[in-house]
C-alpha cells in the first residue's frame, strides 16, 4: 500500500498512477497548469472538439486546474475488454428507447460556482440578524404568542385525545432526534398532559435509536409532574423500520423480543397484556421529525388499524404529510413550531420559544433576501453581471 | 436541550459544561472551518454510530441470543435469524463473501414486499379515494360558500393530476395523438409549477425547524447553563 | 448455485410476506411473522456491520498516517466508548450521560447551524439572481410571512389563507408526488420480487 | 371524500389486490412490447442523460466520480435503497472500465453491503484487482445528520472534482447534508425534496470555505434533480434497459388512476354513488 504523493490517498504498490486523483504515483513537482483543451487532448490522446449537444460542453474550463498526465492503463493480456453479448443487447435497447436529445438547457453557468461567497462583512451581518432573531423574545416577551390562531390539527388532536377510553392504552412513538427536541418536546408534553387528563395508559416506543432516551426523558418529566407509575410504560427500541412496524402491528412481543424494558413494561402496564400488537391500541400518537418515518407509520400501521393515528411533526415535514391529513388517514397533524406554543407558555422554565422569534426569523431572512437583491454592488460584481 | 439527571450531581454539572463547550465548538464554524469544529464533527459521527450499534445489540440481538440459549428448542426462528446475521458478517472476508448474499436477499425480498404492501394499502388506494371528490357546489351547501368549496375541490383535483402527469415516462412528443400530447405537456408544465409551491412550503418549514433547533441550544446556554442549573 | 439460492430466497420470502399483507390468509400469518422477525434481526446486524466498517476504515486511515487520521482516532474512540458502555450497561447513567451531553448538543447545534447557512444562501440566491431559485425563495418567504402573521387580530384572512395553502395547493402537489412515489416503489419492488433486479448478487 | 371514495376505502384490500394485478399485467404487456422492438421512447431525465457523459469526462480527466448516497437512511432495505444503489452499480462499472476508483459515501449499512458486492462484481477482471483500495466506500452511520457530517468530511478527505449526490429524506436531511457537504466539497447540493433527489455537477476545485454554497444549490432547483418517482427509474435509463418495461407500466397505471378519478368525480358530482 503506497500513498499518492499528490492527494495522499492509498493505492496498491503496483499502481502506476493514483486511482483517486489520476496523477502519476511518481512524486514529481507539479507542472504548470495546462489549458483545459490541452488537458482533454492529453487525456484523450487526441484533440476532439466537444460535441455541440453535449450539455457539459464548455465546462472543460471547470475541470481541475491540475495537469492530468495521459492515463497509463495497466497492460491487459486480452487488450481492451470486449463487451459481452448481454452488454451489446443492452446497448442496442438503450439506443432504441432513448429519444434524440431535445435542445438541453445550457450547462450550469460557471459564475454560479466561480462567484465568491458573501464577503466576511456581509456574512457577519447576516449572522447577527439570525442571532438577533433568536434573542428577540428576551425583549419582546412573547407578545404574539396568544394572538396566533391555533393550527387546525391542534383542535383535532385535542378531540381525539379526549375521545379515548381508559381500557385501551395509547401508543406514543417517540421517533425524533435531539435536533428536533427543541421543536417537538413542548408539543409532546402538551399531548401527554391531555392524555393524563383522559386517564389513559401511555405506552412509549421508538423506532429510531435516538428516540429511546428522549422517551425516557419524557417519562421522567411525567414522574416529576407526579403522574402515577402505572399510567405509562416504555417498550424501548423497535428495529427493522417498515418490517419491524409490520411485525409489531400484530405481535409486539415478537417484534421486541425480551428487550430490557419490555419485561418491566409488561408489569408496569397490565393493559399491554390485552393488546398483543399495535393494532389493538386505543390510538397511536407519533412524534417525529422525519416525514419518511411518519409515512411508514401511516402505511404500515394507520392503514391496518381502526385506532386513530395522530402525528406531531416538525414544520419542515408537515407539507409531506398534508395529503394524509386531508384524506383522514391521519386524524390530527400538528407541526411542532406553532403547535407547541400553547404548551410551552405553560412550562415554568424560561425559554426563548415564542411566536415573536418566528416573526424575527422572517424579518432576518427577508432582510437578507432584500439586501442581496437591492444592496449596492461593488465594481467587480457589476462587471461580473 | 432537556436535562433531567440528578440535579446538581457532579456528572450533571460536568455534562452541562461539556455540552456547552461542544455547542460552542460547533458554532465556531461561523468564524470559518477550524480544527475544533472538525473535532466535533468526528466526535458526533463516532458517538452516533456507537449509540445506534449499542441499541441494535441491546434491544435486538442480545435478547434473542439469550432466548436461544435459554430455550433452544422453541427459539428456532431466532436461531435462523442469528445464523443469517452471522452469514451477513462474512461479507468482510472475501472467500466467504458470497454467503452474505443469502441474508441480503431475504432482507431485500421482505423489504420490497412490505414497501409494496404499504404503498398500495397506505398511499395508493386511500389517496386515490381522497381525490374522488364532488365538484358540484350543491354538495357543499350551495351558494357562494358552496361554489368556493367546489372550486377548491376542482383545484385540488386538477393540481394532483397535473403533478402526476409531470412524471410520465413515455416521451410526450412521440406517443399519442397531437391534441393529447399537447394536453399532457401542458399538464406537465402545470405540475412542475405546483411542485415549486411544495418546495417553497418545505423551505419555509425547514427555516422554522432550523431556527427551532438553534433556539433550543440558545435556551440551553442561557437558561439551562447560565440559569444556574449547571453551577 | 451461488446465484440461484439467493434469488430463490428473495422470491420466496418476498412473495410470502406480500401475500400475507394483501390477502392475509390465516395459514400464511405465522411464516410471514417469522420472516419479518428475521428481517428485523438482519437489519440490526447490518447496522453492526456498518459500524464495524466505519471503525476499521478510520483505524486504517490512522495506521496509514493519512491527513486527518488523528481525527479518525477521536471518531473511533468515541465509537468504542459509546458502544461498550451501551452494551455493558444499556440503562446505566453512562449511556444517558453520553446521549444527553455529547450526542444531543452536537446533533442539535449541527442542525441549528443550518439557520446561518440558510440566510447566507438566501442572500446569495438574491445576489446572483439565480433564476430557478428566486421563485422558490420568494414564494417560501411569502408563505413564511403568512404563517408568522396568522393572527385574527391582524386580519382573519391571514390564518384562513395559511390553512388554505396547506389544504389545497400543498396537499394537491404532495398528493401527486406521493402517488408517483407509490407507483415507483411498486415498480421497483416488483423488479425485486420478479428477480428482474438482483442487487444482492452484485448485478 | 365522496361516497365512491368511501366505498373504495371500505374495500381497500380488494382494490389493492386489483391494482397490484393490474400493474403486473401492464408490466407483462410492456415487456413483450419492449422485446418485440416496437418503438418505445422514454422521456429524457437530465440526470440520467448527463451521468454517462460525466463518466466519460471523468475517464478523460482520469479523475473518479464520488457518489454521495443518503437514500435509505430512513428505511434500510426499502426499494429506495436499491434504486440509489443502481446509480453506484453503474458508476462502479464505468470506473472499472477506465481503471478508476469508485468512491462512495453512504448513510445506509444495507447499501454499504450491496455496494461492496457491486464493486466486487464490477472488478471481476483480475487485471482490475489492483484498484480496490481501503476507504473507497465510506459509511457514516444511519443518523441523517451523521451522514451529512460524514459527507462533508469525505468531501475534504477525497479530492474528486466530479460528484454525484443522491439524497432521500426529509428536507432537513437534504438541506443539512448538502449544506454540510458544501463545506467539504467543491460543488454540492441537490434540490431538497421529500422523496429523493440528485445533482450532477462537474466543477472547479474551489477552495472549500463555507456552507452556504451548499444551500444555494439546494435552493437552485437543478435540471438534474430527481423529485419523486424518477429516483426509481435509474436502472432503466442507465444500465438495464429491460427495466424500462416497469416504467412504461407505471405510465399505464398512472393514466388508469387519472381516468378512474375523473370518472368517479363526474359520477359523484352528478350525485351517483351516494
Amino acid at each position: 500500500m503506497t500513498l499518492c504523493p499528490h492527494c495522499k490517498k492509498p493505492n496498491r504498490d503496483e499502481a502506476t498512477r493514483c486511482i483517486w486523483c489520476g496523477q502519476s504515483m511518481a512524486a514529481t513537482p507539479a507542472e504548470p497548469p495546462a489549458t483545459p483543451t490541452n488537458r482533454v487532448q492529453d487525456a484523450a490522446g487526441e484533440r476532439r472538439p466537444p460535441p455541440t449537444d453535449d450539455p457539459l460542453a464548455g465546462l472543460e474550463g471547470l475541470l481541475p486546474a491540475v495537469p492530468i498526465p495521459p492515463a497509463p492503463r495497466p497492460a491487459r493480456a486480452d487488450g481492451e475488454p470486449q463487451p459481452d453479448e448481454r452488454e451489446i443487447r443492452d446497448a442496442e435497447l438503450l439506443r432504441a428507447i432513448a429519444i434524440e436529445p431535445p435542445p438541453l438547457e445550457p450547462p450550469r453557468p460557471p459564475r454560479m460556482v466561480a462567484q465568491p461567497l458573501p464577503p466576511l462583512r456581509v456574512r457577519w451581518m447576516l449572522y447577527v440578524l439570525v442571532i438577533a432573531a433568536v434573542l428577540i423574545p428576551l425583549i419582546s416577551g412573547g407578545q404574539l404568542d396568544g394572538l396566533i390562531r391555533p393550527l387546525p390539527g391542534q383542535a383535532a388532536l385535542a378531540e381525539s385525545l379526549a375521545d379515548l377510553v381508559p381500557e385501551k392504552p395509547v401508543l406514543v412513538a417517540v421517533d425524533y432526534g435531539p435536533s428536533a427536541a427543541a421543536e417537538l418536546d413542548a408539543a409532546l408534553n402538551g399531548a401527554l398532559v391531555q392524555l393524563e387528563g383522559a386517564s389513559v395508559q401511555a405506552v412509549f416506543l421508538s423506532t429510531r435509536p435516538e428516540g429511546v432516551d428522549l422517551a425516557r426523558q419524557a417519562l421522567s418529566r411525567l414522574e416529576e409532574a407526579g403522574t402515577p407509575p402505572g399510567a405509562y410504560c416504555h417498550l424501548g427500541y423497535l428495529a427493522g423500520d417498515a418490517a419491524g412496524l409490520r411485525l409489531a402491528l400484530t405481535s409486539l412481543s415478537a417484534a421486541l423480543g425480551r428487550a430490557p424494558e419490555a419485561g418491566a413494561a409488561q408489569e408496569a402496564c397490565p393493559a399491554l397484556l390485552h393488546a398483543s400488537g399495535i393494532g389493538e391500541m386505543g390510538a397511536v400518537l407519533v412524534i417525529t421529525d422525519d416525514g419518511h418515518v411518519a409515512r411508514r407509520w401511516v402505511e404500515q400501521v394507520g392503514a391496518r388499524t381502526d385506532a386513530p393515528l395522530l402525528i406531531i411533526t416538525t414544520a419542515a415535514s408537515e407539507p409531506l404529510l398534508a395529503p394524509y391529513a386531508a384524506s383522514g388517514q391521519v386524524r390530527a397533524l400538528v407541526s411542532g413550531a406553532y403547535g407547541g406554543l400553547s404548551a410551552a407558555s405553560q412550562d415554568p422554565r424560561r425559554t426563548l420559544y415564542s411566536a415573536d422569534g418566528f416573526v424575527a426569523l422572517w424579518a432576518a431572512l427577508a432582510g437578507g433576501f432584500a439586501w442581496g437583491l437591492f444592496g449596492r454592488r461593488d465594481k467587480t460584481e457589476r462587471l461580473k453581471r | 436541550m432537556n436535562v433531567v439527571l440528578p440535579e446538581g450531581s457532579l456528572a450533571q454539572t460536568l455534562g452541562l459544561w461539556v455540552a456547552a463547550l461542544l455547542t460552542l465548538g460547533v458554532l465556531s464554524y461561523l468564524v470559518g472551518d477550524n480544527p475544533v469544529f472538525r473535532l466535533t464533527q468526528y466526535l458526533f459521527v463516532g458517538v452516533s454510530a456507537g449509540y445506534a450499534a449499542a441499541l441494535a445489540w441491546t434491544y435486538v440481538l442480545a435478547p434473542r441470543l439469550a432466548e436461544l440459549i435459554r430455550d433452544p428448542g422453541s427459539a428456532w426462528p431466532q436461531a435462523i435469524a442469528l445464523a443469517l446475521g452471522a452469514l451477513m458478517l462474512t461479507r468482510a472476508w472475501k472467500p466467504l463473501s458470497p454467503l452474505a448474499r443469502l441474508p441480503l436477499a431475504l432482507l431485500l425480498g421482505v423489504g420490497a414486499a412490505v414497501a409494496i404492501g404499504g404503498a398500495l394499502r397506505g398511499t395508493l388506494v386511500p389517496q386515490v379515494a381522497a381525490s374522488m371528490v364532488s365538484v358540484a357546489p350543491v354538495d357543499y351547501g350551495g351558494g357562494l360558500r358552496g361554489w368556493a368549496y367546489a372550486l377548491d375541490a376542482a383545484t385540488l383535483l386538477a393540481a394532483t393530476i397535473a403533478v402526476l402527469a409531470a412524471y410520465q415516462y413515455h416521451a410526450a412528443d412521440r406517443t399519442g395523438p397531437a391534441p393529447l400530447r399537447r394536453v399532457a405537456s401542458l399538464l406537465g408544465k402545470g405540475g412542475r409549477a405546483i411542485i415549486t409551491i411544495v418546495m417553497a412550503a418545505l423551505l419555509a418549514g425547514a427555516a422554522l425547524s432550523f431556527y427551532s433547533a438553534l433556539r433550543g441550544q440558545f435556551d440551553f446556554l442561557l437558561f439551562g447553563l447560565l440559569g444556574g442549573r449547571g453551577l | 448455485m451461488k446465484r440461484v439460492l439467493p434469488v430463490a430466497v428473495a422470491l420466496m420470502t418476498g412473495w410470502i410476506v406480500l401475500l400475507d399483507m394483501l390477502l392475509e390468509p390465516a395459514w400464511l400469518g405465522p411464516s410471514a411473522r417469522i420472516l419479518l422477525e428475521i428481517a428485523l434481526v438482519l437489519s440490526a446486524c447490518a447496522l453492526l456491520y456498518g459500524t464495524a466498517h466505519l471503525g476499521v476504515t478510520h483505524v486504517s486511515r490512522l495506521v496509514r498516517h493519512e491527513p486527518e487520521g488523528l481525527y479518525g482516532a477521536v471518531l473511533v474512540g468515541a465509537l468504542l466508548v459509546t458502544f461498550i458502555s451501551g452494551v455493558a450497561a444499556p440503562t446505566s447513567g453512562a449511556m444517558t450521560w453520553i446521549f444527553r451531553y455529547l450526542y444531543s448538543p452536537l446533533q442539535a447545534t449541527l442542525l441549528g447551524l443550518m439557520t446561518f447557512v440558510l440566510i447566507c444562501a438566501v442572500y446569495r440566491v438574491a445576489r446572483l439572481h439565480q433564476k430557478r431559485a428566486l421563485p422558490v425563495v420568494g414564494l417560501g418567504l411569502a408563505l413564511l410571512l403568512i404563517q408568522v402573521l396568522a393572527s385574527d387580530t391582524i386580519s382573519p384572512i391571514l390564518p384562513d389563507l395559511r390553512d388554505w395553502i396547506m389544504r389545497v395547493p400543498v396537499t394537491a402537489g404532495m398528493r401527486g408526488i406521493l402517488l408517483g412515489i407509490a407507483l415507483g416503489m411498486m415498480a421497483a419492488g416488483m423488479r425485486l420480487l420478479l428477480a428482474s433486479d438482483r442487487p444482492y448478487t452484485g448485478e | 371524500m365522496s361516497g365512491l371514495g368511501a366505498r373504495l376505502i371500505a374495500n381497500g384490500d380488494a382494490y389493492a389486490v386489483v391494482a397490484f394485478c393490474g400493474l403486473l399485467l401492464a408490466w407483462a404487456c410492456c415487456s413483450l412490447r419492449l422485446r418485440s422492438g416496437i418503438g418505445i421512447r422514454l422521456r429524457q431525465i437530465g440526470l440520467y442523460r448527463r451521468l454517462p457523459q460525466m463518466a466519460e469526462r471523468a475517464t478523460e480527466a482520469g479523475i473518479p466520480v464520488a457518489l454521495y448516497l443518503s437514500a435509505g437512511c430512513q428505511d434500510l432495505a426499502g426499494p429506495e435503497t436499491v434504486a440509489s444503489l443502481s446509480l453506484y452499480t453503474y458508476m462502479s462499472r464505468q470506473a472499472a472500465r477506465s481503471d478508476l476508483a469508485a468512491p462512495a459515501c453512504l448513510g445506509n449499512p444495507v447499501t454499504l453491503l450491496l455496494s461492496l458486492a457491486a464493486l466486487e462484481r464490477s472488478r471481476q477482471d483480475p487485471e482490475l484487482k489492483h484498484l480496490s483500495a481501503p476507504g473507497e466506500i465510506l459509511y457514516w452511520g444511519s443518523d441523517p445528520l451523521a451522514y451529512a457530517t460524514g459527507a462533508a468530511l469525505a468531501g475534504r478527505m477525497v479530492g474528486q472534482q466530479a460528484r454525484l449526490l443522491s439524497g432521500s429524506g426529509g428536507p432537513e436531511l437534504l438541506f443539512a447534508s448538502h449544506a454540510a457537504l458544501a463545506e467539504g466539497s467543491t460543488h454540492p447540493g441537490p434540490l431538497g425534496n421529500p422523496s429523493g433527489s440528485a445533482l450532477l455537477s462537474l466543477t472547479q476545485n474551489a477552495e472549500p470555505r463555507h456552507g452556504d454554497a451548499g444551500i444555494t444549490d439546494v435552493l437552485e432547483p437543478p435540471v438534474e434533480s430527481l423529485p419523486g418517482e424518477d429516483l426509481f427509474a435509474g436502472e432503466a435509463y442507465l444500465h438495464r434497459p429491460e427495466a424500462a418495461a416497469s416504467l412504461l407500466s407505471e405510465d399505464y397505471a398512472r393514466w388508469a388512476l387519472v381516468a378512474i378519478i375523473l370518472i368517479a368525480v363526474v359520477l359523484s358530482s352528478l350525485g351517483y354513488g351516494g
